[in-house]
C-alpha cells in the first residue's frame, strides 16, 4: 500500500476529491498548511511597517491507497489539480508499512 | 412683583441659559451648596448620558482599538491594561484626584477639600440643597465628578499604547497610579481650574486636547524611549492581530467622543450641538486623509489607515469643538489626518523609536495640531472667545516639558526599584499567558 | 397680564408641548433664528443622545453585522466600506446634502441656502439667538442636521449588503456619493420636507421606511442585477465566518434603533416613549416570528434567524412608530418577520439574484410592509393623523421606481468608465488583501 | 393669584422637584392620565437613555460576557439564549408581566388592569392627557414600562449561566416564560409596587439586587442542581474560548449599568448623580478586590477575574445604590469581590454543583451581600430612608426560598415532560451546530 | 524505527496519550485534521442556502518509535481511540530512514 | 528522494528557512502542529479551575529533497533550529517513492 500526500491549491479542493472518488477512493485526510515555494506571497503596510507574507496558503491531501490503485489516483489528483500557474504543488508517494481501521481493527488493505 | 421675578427666574434656569448667573450674583468660584430648583434635569440628563459615553470610549472602546493591533498572543494583556487602569483611577479619583484638580487652589494644583469627594452631598440635605461644581453650575456635582472621573481614566489608558507587549503589569499599575496624581491632576487643574495659570493666561482647551492628548502622547514616548523596543521588533512579523477589534474600537471611540466633546458643554445647549457637529466633521475629514495619504503613498486604501485618521481627527478637534464652526472642522481634519500620517508611518521608523500603537504619533502630535489651530480658528462670534496661537503655543510647551520630565523621571524610578520590562521568554511567550495565565482560541 | 402671558409661554415652552405653536404666530417654514431660550434642554439632551445611537448603528452595528455574514477573506473590506461611507457622507451632508434635503425648495428637491451649514449659528449669535429647523423647534439646528445627517450615513451603508465581496472599493465610493446626492437627498425632501410633494399628499413615514430602507433595498437589488453573482456563487461555500459579529451587529442595530425611532419625535415626549414601545414591541414579534417559521420550515432555529427577523420587524415598525401603539407594533412585527423570511429565503433563490446579505429581501421587502400597514394602522387616537394605504402605496412606488432608475444608471455609467467588480483573482484571494493589503489572524 | 399658583406649580414641575406631590393633592397610588404638561423632558430624556442602557446590557453586553466564557462549539448557542430570551419576554410584558408587576393588587400580585399595556395613551388623547404610571410621575407610562421591560429581560437571561453548554433550546424558552412570569412578576411587585408586601415592610431594593440578581442567581443554583454537570466536567479542557468577548461584555455591562442604576432614579436629578457615583466606586473597588484575592491566592491577576469582580460589585451596588454614598460604596464594593471570589472559586468546587459562568456564585451571592449592606450603609441625610439589615435579610429570604422552590417545580416538570436536557452526541458535538445547525469559523 | 500516524476522533485525544505513555512512549506530534469517509459530515442551513460540510474534525498524532515498540503501541492506539462507532479513524504505519534530535544532535533509537 | 520532516519552535521558523534556502531549498510545506515531549507545557486557571495545558506550539516543516542533498539539509536545519534548550525539536526523514510536480506533470528529481 501507498500513502499518496498531495500539496495543492486549497479552491481545487472540491474538484480533486470529486476526482479521486471517481476512481474509487472513499477517504482523505485534509490538512491546512503554508507553502513556500516559486510562487511568491503577498506584502501587507500597517502605518508605514511592511510585513512580507511569504507563504500561500495550501491544502494538504493524504490518501491512503493499494499499490493497484496508485497510478489512477495520482493520475486523478494531478488532472483535477492542475490550473497551468505557477504553485499549482506537489504530489509525494509513501511506503505504506501497515494500516490498521480502528473501529474493525482490520488491517492493511481490508483496513482502507 | 418679586413673585413674579423669582418666577421668571425659576423658568429661565429650567431653560439653563448658560449665562444664568449674570442676571444674579457673582458666579460662585469654588463648590457651593445650591437649591435643587437650580438644577436642569435636561442638562443633568445629557450629561448623565455623556459620562456613560466616555466611559464607553474606555471600556470597552479603547481596549478593543489597541487590542486588535497587538499580536495574538498579548490582546487579553493589552485589554487587562485599560480595564485595571480604569479601576484603579476610579478610586485614585475619589481619594484626592478630583479634589487636586477641580477645587481652587494653588495656580499649579488644587485643594484637598474633596477628598473621598468629601462633602458631595445631594438633595436630602435639611436645606433642600446640593453641591454643585463652580464649573458647571446646573448639575450636579456628583455628575461632574463623575464626568472628569472618566477623562482621567482614559488619558492614562492611552498612554498604554505606546509600551504595548513589553511592560510588567504591576509595574504599569504603579506607574499609572503616580503618573494620574503628579502629572494628570496639575495638568488638569493649570488649564482647567479657573485658578490655574494657564487657564488664567486664557488657554484654550475646550476637551482636553491638552489635558489628556499631548499630555498621554509625550508620556507614551517618554515610556517606549524608556522601556526600549519590543523583541524582534523590525525583524519578526508584528503585524496586528485582528483588525476587527481594532474598528470596533475606532466606532466606539468616535461615538462616545460626543459625550467627550459635546459633554464638554456641562449643558445640553446649543454649544453642545455645535461642538457635536464640528467633532463629526473633523473626524471624517481626517479619516479621509489618512486614507488617501496612504492610498497615494503605499497603493492601497486600509481599514487600519482610516480608523487611525479617524482617531487623529477626534485628537485634533478636541480643544476646538467647542470654539469653532463646521467648516473649520474640515480643515483642523484635513491637516490632522495628513500630519498624523506622517508621524505615525515615516517620523516614527525616522527616529527609531518603538511607539508600538502610535500614542505619540497620533495623541500627542494630533493634539498639539488641534491646540494650535484653536487658536487660529477660535472666534468671538462662534464661541464669545477670540483665540491666539502664542498662548496656545504656551499651553502646549509646559505639557510637552513638564509631562515628559515627570513620566520619565516615575519611570526611571520604577525601573532601578522593581523593574518595568517582562523578562525575555514572558516577552516570547506572550503576554496573555505569562502575566496573566490566560489565552484565546 | 402681558409680563404674565410671557411667563406662561416660557413655561410652557420648557415643557416642550409639541403643540407650542398653535398658541402662537404661524410655526416657521423654513430655518429660522429663535431666542436661545426657547430650546429646550430636555429635547436637546435626548436628541444629542439619539445622534450617538443612530451613529453607532452604522458604525460599529450595521458594519458588524454585514461583517460577521461574509467569508473570512472579505471582513476587512466588508467593515471598510461602512467605515468609509460614515466618513463620506459626512462631508457630502456638510457640503449640500442637508441643504438639498430639508430646506423648502421645489417639490423635488430642497435649496442651498445651507451649503456648507453656512448660517446655522449658535448662542453666541449678538442678539442671543440661535438657528433652528422649521422640522425641530425646540433644538437647536446643529443637532438637528447632525441627526438627520446620522441617517443620511446608514442609508447607503445598508446597499453595501447587497454586493458584498465583489464590488472595487473606488467604484463603492464613487456609485455611494452620486446615489447619496441624487437619491437619497430627493427622495429625503419629498416625504419629509414640508414643501415636498409626497409629504404634501400625506404619504406617512415616521422614521424612514420609505426614504431608508426602501430606497436602499431597490438600490441593492440594482446593484447586485448590475454586478451579477460571486464568483462560485451555488457551488462554493459562502456561510457566514462568523455570527457572533453579526449577533453584536443586530444587537447595537435593536438598541440604535431606539435613537433613530424615538429620535425622530424630535423631543422627548410621549410620542418618543410610544415610538420606543412600538419599536420594541414590533422587533422581538419579528425575530420570534423569523425564527418559528425557520424552525417549522428548516428544523432549527438559528441565530442568523432570528437576528434578521429583529432587523426585519426595525425596519417594518420604523415608518409606522409614532403612528401606532404597542398592540399594532406586535401584528406588523409578526407579518415583517414571516414576509421577510420568505423573501430571504425562498423568493431570493426563485428569482435567483445574489443579494448577498439580503439589503432588498429585508430592508426593501420590510420597508414595504412597514409602510403600507402604517395605512393600515395609524390613527388619529394615537397619533393624531389617520393612515391611508393608498397614499402610503403611492410613496412606496415613487420610491422603487426612482430609487431603481436612478441607481441602475448612475451604476451602468461607473461600470461603463471605472468599471465596478474587482478582477477574478482578487475575488479569490479575498477582498481583505486584494484591495487592502491586510487580513484578519 | 391662581394663576400664579397654577404657573409656579408648571415651572417647579418642570424642574421635577421629586417632592412636587408633596405640594399638591396625595400621590396617585395607580397608573393616572395627567396633563401632557406635566411631563419632564429632562427626566424623560435620562429614561429614555437609561432604556437604552439596559437593553445594551443584555445584547449585546450579557450575550458576550457569558458568550465568550462558554467553549467554541457553544458560543452561538449561548448568545442565541440571551437574544431569544429579550425578544420572548419583551412580548410577555405586553401581554401580562408589566400589569402583574406594576399595577396595585394584592399583597403578592398586580392586577390585569395594564394587560396588552391596555389603556397606555399618550398626548392625543382628547383631553390633551397621557398615562402615567404612580411609580414614575414626571415621565410617560410608557417609557416607564419600557424601562421596567429591560430588567424583566435580563434577569432571566442571567439565570441562563448556570445551566451553559448543556440545555435544550425549546426547554429553554418553556422555563423562562413560565419563571418570568411566576417568579419575576411576583418577585418585583412584592418588593416594588407600594401594595406588595415586602415593600410596605420596609425592605430597600433600589435597582433589584433582590428582585433581579439574588432572583436569578437561586433560579441558576436550582437549574444546575436539576440537571447537573456538564459532559467531562473535571475531566475535560473546559476553558474559556475567547474572553476577549467577555471583556467586551463586561465592560458593556458596566456602561449600561448606570442606565440600570442611576435609572433607577426615575430622574435626571441629583438622586441619579448619586447613585451613578456609588455605581462606579464599587465596581472599581470590587474588581480590584477579586483582582488582588486571586493575584494573591493563585498567583496572576487574570482577565477574567477582574471582570468577573468588576460584575460582582455592580451587583452587589445595585440595591444600595440610591440609598449610599461613594465612600459606602467602595466599601460595599471590597467585600462583594472578596466574598464572590471564594463563593465562585473554592465554594463552587467544595460543594461540587456545576454552576458553569457562576450565576449562583456572582449574582446570587453578591445580591445578597448588597441586600445585606443596603440595610448597614442606608442613612437619613443621604436618601431620606434608614436602612434595617433584619428587614433586609427578611428581603433576601423570601426571595431564595419562593426563588428556588418556585424554579426547582418549574423546571422538574419540564423535565418530566419535554425533557431538559440535550443528547449526549449533541452535547459532544456541540451545541452550535447541533441545536441551531451554525458555526463559527 | 517507524513512525506511526493515527487518525482519531478529537474526545479521544486524552485516553490515546495516556495509554501510549503508559507503553514507554514520551512523545507525540499532533495536528488537527478534517477527515472525509464513511462518516458523514453535517448540514448548515443560513437564510435558506444550504451548506453541507462534508468533512469531520480529527485529531491526527504522529509517534516516532523504535521497531521493538510499534506492535504494543498500534495495540494501545487501537484500544484506547476504538468506539465502534464510524469514524473511529485509521492507524499508517512508515519506516523511518533516520531520526535526529535537534537539541543534542542524537541520532536515530537515542534521539526518539 | 527522500522528504525530511522537522519539528521545530515556532520562533526559529525564519532562520530555519534561510539555513536551507542556503543549501539550495526551494521549497517548504509548513504546518502548525502541538507538541508533546520532554518540554512541559503551562497551566491556566479560571475562576479557580485550572486547567493543565500539556502541549507545546511547535511548526513542522516538510522538503522534498534529492537523496544528494539529503545531509547537507539535515546538516542546515540542525544548525539553525537548535538552541540548546530543551523543546528543540526532531528532525525524520522518510523515503519518497514518487514525486509529482502538478503544474508540469515533471516527475521525481526534475519535479521537486
Ligand atoms: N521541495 C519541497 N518540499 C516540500 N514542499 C514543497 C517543495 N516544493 C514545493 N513545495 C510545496 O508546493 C507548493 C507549490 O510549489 P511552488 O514551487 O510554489 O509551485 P510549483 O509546484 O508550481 O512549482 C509550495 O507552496 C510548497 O507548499
Ligand atoms: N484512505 C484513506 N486515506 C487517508 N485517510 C483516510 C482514509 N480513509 C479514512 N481516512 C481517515 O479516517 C477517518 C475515519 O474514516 P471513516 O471511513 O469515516 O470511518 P472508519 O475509519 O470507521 O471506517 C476519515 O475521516 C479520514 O480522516
Ligand atoms: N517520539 C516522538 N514522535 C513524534 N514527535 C515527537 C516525539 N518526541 C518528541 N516529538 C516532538 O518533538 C518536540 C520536542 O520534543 P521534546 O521531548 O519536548 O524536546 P527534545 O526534542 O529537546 O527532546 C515535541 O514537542 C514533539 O512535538
Amino acid at each position: 500500500m501507498k500513502l499518496i500526500t498531495a500539496i495543492i491549491k486549497p479552491f481545487k479542493l472540491d474538484d480533486v476529491r470529486q476526482a479521486i472518488s471517481d476512481v474509487g477512493v472513499q477517504g482523505v485526510t485534509v490538512t491546512e498548511v503554508r507553502g513556500f515555494g516559486r510562487q511568491r506571497g503577498h506584502t501587507e503596510i500597517y502605518r508605514g511597517a511592511e510585513y512580507v507574507v511569504e507563504f500561500v496558503p495550501k491544502t494538504k491531501i493524504e490518501i491512503a491507497v493499494d499499490n493497484a490503485l496508485v497510478d489512477q489516483v495520482i493520475e486523478a489528483i494531478f488532472k483535477s489539480a492542475q490550473t497551468g500557474k505557477v504553485g499549482d504543488g506537489k504530489i509525494f508517494v509513501f511506503d505504506l508499512a501497515q494500516v490498521v481501521r480502528i473501529r474493525t481493527g482490520e488491517r492493511d488493505s481490508s483496513a482502507i | 412683583m418679586s413673585t413674579l421675578f423669582r418666577l421668571a427666574f425659576l423658568a429661565v434656569l429650567a431653560l439653563s441659559v448658560p449665562t444664568a448667573w449674570a442676571d444674579d450674583a457673582a458666579a460662585p468660584t469654588a463648590p457651593v451648596l445650591l437649591g435643587v430648583d437650580k438644577i436642569s434635569a435636561g442638562d443633568t440628563a445629557w450629561m448623565l448620558t455623556s459620562t456613560a459615553l466616555v466611559l464607553m470610549m474606555s471600556i470597552p472602546g479603547l481596549a478593543l482599538f489597541y487590542g486588535g493591533m497587538v499580536r495574538k498572543k498579548n490582546v487579553l494583556a493589552t485589554l487587562m491594561q485599560t480595564f485595571a487602569i480604569t479601576c484603579m483611577v476610579t478610586l485614585l479619583w475619589w481619594l484626592i484626584g478630583y479634589s487636586l484638580a477641580f477645587t481652587p487652589g494653588s495656580p499649579f494644583l488644587g485643594g484637598t477639600s474633596r477628598a473621598f469627594f468629601n462633602g458631595m452631598t445631594f438633595m436630602h440635605d435639611p436645606a433642600n440643597k446640593m453641591s454643585v461644581s463652580h464649573l458647571a453650575l446646573t448639575i450636579p456635582e456628583t455628575v461632574y465628578a463623575m464626568f472628569q472621573m472618566t477623562f482621567a481614566i482614559i488619558t492614562p489608558a492611552l498612554i498604554a499604547g505606546a509600551f504595548a507587549d513589553r511592560m510588567k503589569f504591576s509595574a504599569m499599575l504603579v506607574f499609572m497610579a503616580a503618573w494620574s496624581l503628579l502629572v494628570y491632576a496639575p495638568i488638569a487643574h493649570m488649564v482647567w481650574e479657573p485658578t490655574g495659570w494657564l487657564s488664567k493666561a486664557g488657554v484654550l482647551d475646550y476637551a482636553g486636547g491638552t489635558v489628556v492628548h499631548i499630555n498621554a502622547g509625550i508620556a507614551g514616548l517618554a515610556s517606549c524611549l524608556v522601556l526600549g523596543k519590543r523583541l524582534g521588533y523590525g525583524r519578526e512579523q508584528m503585524a496586528p492581530h485582528n483588525l476587527t477589534l481594532t474598528l470596533i474600537g475606532a466606532s466606539l471611540l468616535w461615538v462616545g467622543w460626543f459625550g467627550f466633546n459635546a459633554g464638554s458643554a456641562g449643558a445640553a445647549d446649543g454649544r453642545a450641538g455645535m461642538a457635536m457637529l464640528a467633532t463629526q466633521m473633523a473626524t471624517a475629514a481626517a479619516a479621509l486623509a489618512w486614507m488617501c495619504s496612504e492610498w497615494v503613498s503605499r497603493g492601497k486604501p486600509s481599514v487600519l489607515g482610516i480608523a487611525s485618521g479617524a482617531v487623529a481627527g477626534l485628537v485634533a478637534i478636541t480643544p476646538a469643538s467647542g470654539f469653532v464652526g463646521p467648516t473649520a472642522g474640515v480643515i483642523i481634519g484635513i491637516v490632522a489626518g495628513i500630519v498624523c500620517f506622517i508621524a505615525a508611518t515615516s517620523l516614527k521608523h525616522a527616529l527609531g523609536y518603538d511607539d508600538s500603537l502610535d500614542a505619540f504619533g497620533v495623541h500627542c502630535v494630533g493634539g498639539i495640531v488641534g491646540a494650535l489651530l484653536t487658536g487660529v480658528f477660535a472666534s468671538k462670534e462662534i464661541s464669545g472667545s477670540d483665540g491666539s496661537v502664542l498662548i496656545q503655543l504656551q499651553g502646549v510647551a509646559v505639557t510637552l516639558v513638564y509631562g515628559f520630565a515627570a513620566s520619565f523621571v516615575i519611570l526611571k524610578i520604577i525601573d532601578k526599584t522593581i523593574g518595568l520590562r517582562v523578562a525575555e521568554e514572558q516577552e516570547r511567550e506572550g503576554l496573555d499567558i505569562s502575566l496573566h495565565g490566560e489565552s484565546i482560541e
